[in-house]
């Protein structure tokens, strides 16, 4: 039997990757290289964003091409939030996450209504609504953004100053996500969800309503991805509307395809290796994008030999 | 021997600026090899990194410089909203930025910092000086193009600080155009006196090659920033010839660190050297007159702060200063681009617009 | 009285007129065949009673509800179930698991986020006897994509009867099986009768005479004969637009 | 004319298929019976070439065709009504039917005096057509590659009786020319009429082999293999 | 807007639109027949541009150049199909997401490689350079009206051989099954690799045709891909009519949408607020008319009829 044995080996991965993520914090103290910390911390958030666009990606079967303007808006809403002296995680966190689902929910609804490659550019659409949005708010630095001026308190506290700290609760948040993310997709709601996307007139006529199905789905994916964008605000400490674009957008997707759609452990895994293959890439060479080229385009053509040998 | 000083150069060299990237770390390098690899007597080392044009990216790389290579110095960004992003990053690790060409507002002022040095301009004072040109000129109509973005319309707030005529219209176009068609027939259509636009990179190509191709270049003088300059003129060839912008500095200037300097760059690149590259050329500069001064010792910062402060070197572009929130106190010419004996295209300097010209923010910065 | 009723249902699409004013009822626990030619209008007539064709004109009721404007997967939930002329099973499940899916959607709590629907018993169980019923239980652990097609559509029994539903609606459900799967089918839907009314597109005679408490003959959208089975196949219109010699 | 020989293939790693052989000649017909899931898709779809065979032969008019691509085995004269229709669902009825013909006795006309309905529908695209139209229409299509070889899967399911029995006919008129026939249907009393052998298919082998007559001399077979 | 302001806008906006057309239709035909998504398409259309700026100095003349890029961009379509194409077919939609992709990347920073990122140019032609005198005072370059001919003319030789050749329904045919095409004697493998051939001469043509007008950058294809994707979503995928009409939809909107949209909002609102809110509607306008196109026809304007 080759499919369980492939499952266990992607979770074998993910675990290898979180892992190295959780040892981070001892290699930079050790190696007294702050920055390995930074950048295990960065290939989390990624991850978790990674997770949640997988939700739709993989068990809804809806790629989309505007899951940035999530992470935008849950970043945005930080910013706004600190603003006003509201940073304060346990009120901009849960913020941003329903900022960013009550945009899923509306444009959910109306880019539901298509499949495939229409979803995928009514959902681009949409993204870029939000980013021009985002890019004429002139009080929040129009096109170039802003810096937030701390990482948010928690509880008053300053724990989350502290690299470690954020790493920690990057790492817990992420293990979190993958085993809910798992049991959703094992569980009652991941298997209507299944249908939903294979067979709709199926699902339909069993008693399914489909289009709350997706919806639902939607906005939960929504919703991480907006928990993914405030991470990522206070990872970088800056505020843009880079994080709208459908270039972010795009590299999730590679991320989640990359790591294989199918599970959530996958996208993750998919996030890490390329957040860190990225920047190995980066340091090496001015050209290593032709290197990232050939490694995707290597990749995708060995899955589909794969596919196809059964 | 003593232990290498290290200098990041964080730059776009991925996408549509990558053109302006290079040219800084080109115009580094130069500087550099010109020095034989040492800054301050001491061994030097670059690092050069992409920031992909993403704020979120630039600031983990200025993070990676700064806290894993442990760098002195960054050099660096070319756009703005990347200055943003890795201004904390770089100033509160501990190493000094210089940036060689974004000069936002924000950092002259109220938000300066003994550990930023700008080797360029401060952004609007580009666009002021075609302003105050066109004023000059006695035009009373002006046609205002710019992109939809932040620095759009800086752009325009700039030309519109000096200019006192009437706007006939302001035209914002989205970053992603590729044809001006319908701007340019709407230019035709207004007949104004002139025209002020600001289109960087590949925009400014395809808006020169376009207003010669319709006709309209005989007619209306043509002011524009960042759009007729040394990265765009390979390109834009014929089209540009005669077409305005403004600069404090331009490849003709005739001053013995000018010829070097062009001389040196187009031998090396074989390219006509843009201001991007000289004042990456001056960044580098700078880093190597005040590690002369301080002995080759970055440790006492205070010392550090002063000698980069003096700006002892001679810049391609003549007298050079800074104010007290480290941006420069310097000429601004009216500059148009003209085709070289060799066939190659630059800019010439038709006329000096500002001498020993401030940003008007410095008066904020608390540094004294 | 009838569980479910048309009345006076017309559709078109263009100039075609493929459901011309029919009105057809079925009463509770009966089987009612509806047969006629290729082409004639059963199908378009199921999606407009399933939902999943909404009808110009006319009206559909359920237990003497109006039904005709609610969406399919309410009309599923209100006891009504249907096969699919073109198979429809979730290919990448297990046959077992198709059946479980129809047990979920009309059980409590069909959404439930974190239960685990791989061997939770109250799925499976129902599922498996579904499965037994039909004679795949042999075959419960395959996907459904690598069923043959026979397989395939004696699994989309499977799922409809897994429903329990009070009214089924039958489209060609014996094509593609074999002579003796087919007869298997047509015993279970006899064990059926009384406790589901059962409207059957079917052009097997055979199972049709065997199953049919009524018999409709639609023949270009419109109903030309309806009634006992034995009156109807004596009709010399019926015979001449469909059965034949037959 | 086709001499088929230790036919073995399957779907991944999944044998369905293990050592299937048989032979037709000019003018033949056999019918090919099973129940459901034994491999005669299977079987059609590897002399088609569209499942990759693992070992034995297809010989066509003695040419071998075993590893062929699939539009050499059909260009070589073979003309198949596949499981489930496969009408393109974006042409028109009319585009079906020539995109893929070749000439021959069947033209547009003739096919279309076999399946009248069609020609009314001639403007339609395949996706509207009702499950028995697409049936025609698939038919339509194959007669019209003018093929030595017809094969057809489950070539009546969905049809009226009435259509039925006139698609049989016009099989016996086909025969009557000398083209050879390779059917599965489950109607197997009229098989019995149209065949001139039959071969039972069970889990991948043929378990018998026959005339219709001796099939139904024998009900001890059929009870064997072909009910449940 | 005067009327031959109008005039000039419309043309612009119907020589953006069979620009995009261009593009869009050998986009939509890889769509449509192959099921397979192409993001290197606009790479394909980059690629057109650099080897008519390439052969230029080796040939001499605009037209040979343009002509030789169309050559050399058919050629390269068909060595890609080769050596990835043909591997996707059939493959999942995210796979050769993944798999285009890389080649994005390959390609543009090859050709930044060979090139350098500085934008190149291709000169007009001179037969072509000047423009004609419009009413009222405005002219129109002699160019532009070159490139909407031979765009439309492109577009009526395309329908044609699509919708009235037995290649045009074998083409449709392959596109919804393509098994059962073959197993009726069509040979797929060959037909898709002409499409795909195809596909890549039009964006190449089309990127070399534009050379002369846009900028020539390693990046240039970018946003041309989402126009064209734009355009065949709202086209209904698979339906080269679709794209078409879509096609001029966009370049219209995009032009007039622009400059009508502005002059309502300056009367409408005050000058701050029409300076703020006009640019912003502006660069969304294309996603506004997509999003409520496809809210009300999910399918698209004219969809691949039947497409299941
Ligand atoms: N979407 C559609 N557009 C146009 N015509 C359609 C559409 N759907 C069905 N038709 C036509 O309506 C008629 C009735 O089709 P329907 O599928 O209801 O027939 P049926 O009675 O089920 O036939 P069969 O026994 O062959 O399945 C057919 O002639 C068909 O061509
Ligand atoms: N796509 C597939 N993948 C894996 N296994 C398959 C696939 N299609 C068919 N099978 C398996 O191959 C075997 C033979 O199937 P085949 O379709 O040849 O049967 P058949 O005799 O045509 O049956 P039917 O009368 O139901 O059409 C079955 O056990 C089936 O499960
Ligand atoms: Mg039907
Ligand atoms: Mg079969």
């Amino acid at each position: 039997m080759r499919r369980p044995r492939l499952r266990q080996s992607g979770v074998v991965l993910a675990a290898l990757l979180l892992a190295v993520l959780a040892l981070a914090p001892v290699a930079a103290r050790l190696l007294g290289n702050a920055w390995l910390l930074a950048l295990a911390t960065r290939a989390g958030v990624f991850a978790i964003a990674a997770v949640s666009l997988q939700f739709i990606v993989g068990f809804a079967g809806l790629a989309s091409l505007g899951h940035a303007a999530f992470l935008g808006i849950g970043a945005y809403a930080l910013l706004m939030l600190a603003g006003a002296g509201w940073d304060e995680m346990a009120l901009s966190l849960p913020a941003a996450i329903l900022a960013a689902a009550a945009y899923a929910w509306p444009t959910g609804w109306l880019a539901l209504r298509t499949r495939g490659v229409t979803f995928i550019m009514i959902t681009l659409a949409f993204g870029q609504m939000a980013f021009f949005v985002a890019e004429s708010l002139a009080v929040y630095g129009g096109d170039d953004g802003m810096p937030l001026d701390r990482a948010p308190p928690l509880f008053g506290s300053r724990l989350l100053a502290r690299p470690e700290a954020f790493h920690a609760l990057v790492l817990l948040l992420l293990l979190a996500l993958l085993l809910a993310a798992r049991r959703l997709g094992a569980g009652r709601f991941g298997r209507a969800l299944r249908a939903a996307r294979e067979m709709p007139g199926l699902a339909a006529s069993l008693g399914f309503d489909v289009v709350r199905v997706r919806l639902i789905a939607y906005v939960l994916a929504g919703g991480v991805g907006g928990l993914a964008g405030w991470l990522l605000a206070v990872a970088s400490g800056f505020v843009s509307p880079a994080l709208f674009d459908w270039r972010l957008a795009g590299q999730l997707l590679v991320m989640v395809i990359l790591g294989g759609v199918a599970t959530p452990e996958g996208a993750a895994s998919g996030a890490i290796f390329l957040v860190l293959v990225e920047e190995g890439l980066s340091a090496a060479d001015e050209h290593g994008r032709i290197v990232l080229g050939a490694l995707l385009l290597g990749a995708a053509l060995w899955r589909v030999r794969r596919g196809r040998a059964g | 021997a003593q232990a290498p000083v290290k200098v990041g150069v964080l730059v776009t060299l991925s996408g549509p600026g990558a053109v302006l990237g290079q040219q800084v770390r080109d115009g580094v390098a130069l500087a550099l090899k010109d020095r034989d690899g040492k800054l301050g007597g001491r061994p030097a080392e670059l690092v050069v990194v992409d920031d992909e044009l993403k704020p979120d990216v630039a600031a983990a790389r200025a993070r990676r410089l700064v806290e894993s290579d442990r760098v002195d110095f960054v050099i660096g960004p070319i756009f703005s909203n990347i200055l943003g992003a890795i201004f904390r990053p770089v100033t509160e690790g501990g190493a000094v930025l210089v940036s060689p060409n974004a000069g936002s507002s924000v950092f002259a002022g109220r938000q300066c910092s003994p550990d930023f040095f700008v080797t360029s301009y401060e952004n609007t004072q580009i666009h002021a000086v075609l302003g105050e040109y066109a004023q000059r000129q006695g035009y009373k109509r002006a046609f205002l193009l710019a992109p939809n973005y932040q620095a759009g319309k800086d752009a325009v707030a700039g030309f519109r600080s000096r200019f006192r005529g009437e706007v006939v219209a302001e035209d914002y176009v989205p970053l992603t155009t590729v044809d001006f068609q319908a701007d340019l027939a709407r230019i035709a259509d207004a007949r104004p006196d002139v025209i002020f636009t600001f289109m960087p990179g590949g925009l400014g190509v395809a808006l020169v090659r376009q207003f010669h191709q319709s006709g309209l270049a005989d007619r209306i003088p043509f002011l524009s920033a960042f759009t007729v300059d040394e990265s765009t003129l390979p390109a834009e060839q014929d089209a540009a010839l005669g077409l305005y912008g403004a600069m404090t500095w331009a490849p003709d200037m005739d001053n013995a660190a000018n010829r070097k300097f062009v001389g040196e760059y187009l031998a090396a690149y074989h390219a006509v050297p843009g201001s991007y590259a000289m004042q990456g050329y001056d960044a580098l500069q700078l880093i190597d007159s005040a590690l002369a001064r301080t002995g080759g010792t970055t440790s006492d910062r205070a010392k550090l702060h002063a000698a980069l402060h003096a700006a002892d070197f001679a810049s391609p572009r003549g007298a050079f200063r800074f104010n007290t929130n480290g941006y420069p106190i310097q000429d601004f010419y009216l500059v148009k681009a003209a085709k070289r004996p060799d066939g190659l295209y630059q800019t010439e300097i038709v006329q000096k617009v500002f001498s020993d010209w401030a940003d008007e923010f410095a008066a904020a910065c608390p540094l004294k | 009285m009838s569980v479910l009723a048309a009345e006076g249902l017309c559709k078109s699409f263009g100039a075609l007129a493929v459901t011309q004013a029919v009105s057809l009822d079925l009463r509770a626990g009966e089987v009612h065949a509806l047969i006629g030619p290729n082409g004639a209008g059963k199908s378009s007539l199921i999606a407009q009673l399933a939902g999943t064709l909404a009808p110009d004109a006319g009206r559909v009721r359920l237990e003497g509800a109006d039904i005709t404007r609610l969406p399919p997967h309410l009309r599923a939930r209100r006891g009504m179930a249907r096969t699919f002329q073109i198979s429809a099973v979730v290919g990448g499940l297990s046959a077992l698991a198709n059946v479980a899916l129809a047990v979920q959607a009309h059980g409590p709590r069909p959404l439930a986020p974190f239960r685990r629907a791989d061997g939770d018993a109250a799925l499976e169980g129902p599922a498996r006897a579904a499965l037994a019923d039909v004679g795949l239980a042999d075959r419960a652990a395959v996907p459904a994509e690598a069923l043959s097609y026979g397989e395939r559509r004696v699994l989309e029994i499977a799922c409809a009867l897994a429903l329990v539903p009070r009214v089924l609606l039958l489209d060609e459900p014996l094509a593609g099986m074999g002579h003796a799967e087919g007869r298997r089918i047509v015993a279970l839907l006899a064990g059926l009768r009384g406790r589901c009314a059962m409207l059957l597109v079917e052009h097997d005679m055979d199972a049709v005479f065997a199953l049919a408490d009524r018999l409709s003959v639609l023949v270009e959208g419109r109903v030309i004969a309806s009634g006992p089975p034995a009156a109807v196949r004596a009709d010399p219109a019926v015979r001449a637009a469909y059965l034949g010699a037959a | 004319m086709l001499e088929v020989a230790g036919l073995e293939s399957g779907y991944g790693r999944a044998q369905v298929l293990f050592g299937v052989g048989f032979t037709l000649g000019m003018g033949e017909t056999l019918a090919l019976l099973g129940r459901n899931g034994m491999g005669k898709t299977t079987t059609v779809r590897t002399l088609m070439g569209m499942l990759p065979p693992w070992r034995g032969s297809i010989r066509l008019g003695g040419r071998e065709l075993a590893g062929q691509a699939s539009h050499l085995i059909a260009q070589a004269g073979i003309g198949l009504v596949p499981e489930g229709r496969g009408v393109f669902p974006t042409l028109t009825v009319a585009e079906n039917l020539i995109a893929t013909a070749r000439p021959g006795p069947w033209t547009l006309p003739r096919a279309l005096a076999l399946l009248p309905r069609l020609g009314a529908r001639l403007h339609h695209r395949g996706a509207e057509l009702s499950g028995g139209e697409q049936q025609m229409l698939a038919i339509g299509r194959a007669l019209l590659t003018n093929p030595r070889l017809l094969i057809l899967d489950e070539a009546t399911e969905g049809l009226a009786p009435l259509l039925r029995a006139e698609i049989f006919a016009a099989l016996a008129a086909l025969k009557a020319e000398g083209e050879a026939v390779l059917v599965i249907d489950k109607h197997v009393a009229d098989l019995s009429r149209l065949a001139d052998r039959m071969a039972i298919l069970e889990k991948g082998r043929i378990v018998w082999h026959g005339t219709p007559a001796a099939l139904h001399a024998d009900p001890a077979i059929v009870g064997r293999h072909l009910h449940v | 807007m005067s009327p031959a302001l109008l005039l000039v806008q419309a043309l612009n906006g119907l020589e953006l639109g069979v620009l995009l057309f261009l593009i869009a239709a050998g986009l939509t035909l890889v769509f449509g027949v192959m099921d397979v998504v192409n993001l290197a398409h606009g790479v394909q259309y980059m690629l057109g541009a650099y080897l008519a700026v390439a052969f230029l100095p080796w040939c001499g003349s605009v037209w040979a150049a343009i002509a030789l890029a169309a050559v050399a961009s058919l050629v390269l379509g068909a060595l890609l199909e080769r050596l990835v194409f043909r591997h996707l077919i059939g493959a999942d939609h995210l796979d050769q997401v993944l798999a285009t992709f890389g080649l994005i990347l390959l390609a543009e920073e090859g050709v930044k490689l060979l090139f350098g990122p500085a934008p190149r140019t291709l000169p007009v032609p001179a037969l072509l350079s000047g423009a004609v005198p419009l009413f009222g005072g405005l002219h129109y370059a002699v160019y532009r009206l070159a490139v909407l001919a031979a765009g439309l003319a492109m577009a009526g030789l395309l329908w044609l051989m699509i919708e009235h050749t037995r290649t045009g329904m074998r083409l449709r045919a392959g596109a919804s099954n393509a098994p059962v095409l073959a197993a009726l004697g069509v040979d797929v493998g060959r037909l898709f690799a002409r499409v795909l051939a195809l596909g890549a001469m039009l964006a190449g043509f089309a990127g070399a045709i534009a050379a002369p007008i846009v900028s020539v950058d390693p990046g240039m294809g970018g946003p041309v891909l989402i126009l064209a994707f734009v355009v065949i979503v709202l086209g209904g995928a698979g339906s080269v009519r679709g794209s078409f009409v879509a096609a001029l939809l966009v370049g219209l909107t995009d032009t007039l949408g622009r400059g009508l949209l502005d002059a309502a909002l300056i009367a409408a609102l005050p000058p701050a607020a029409a300076h703020t809110a006009g640019p912003a509607l502006a660069s969304m306008l294309i996603y506004l008319v997509m999003a409520a196109v496809l809210a009300f026809r999910p399918a698209g304007l004219l969809p691949a009829r039947g497409r299941a």
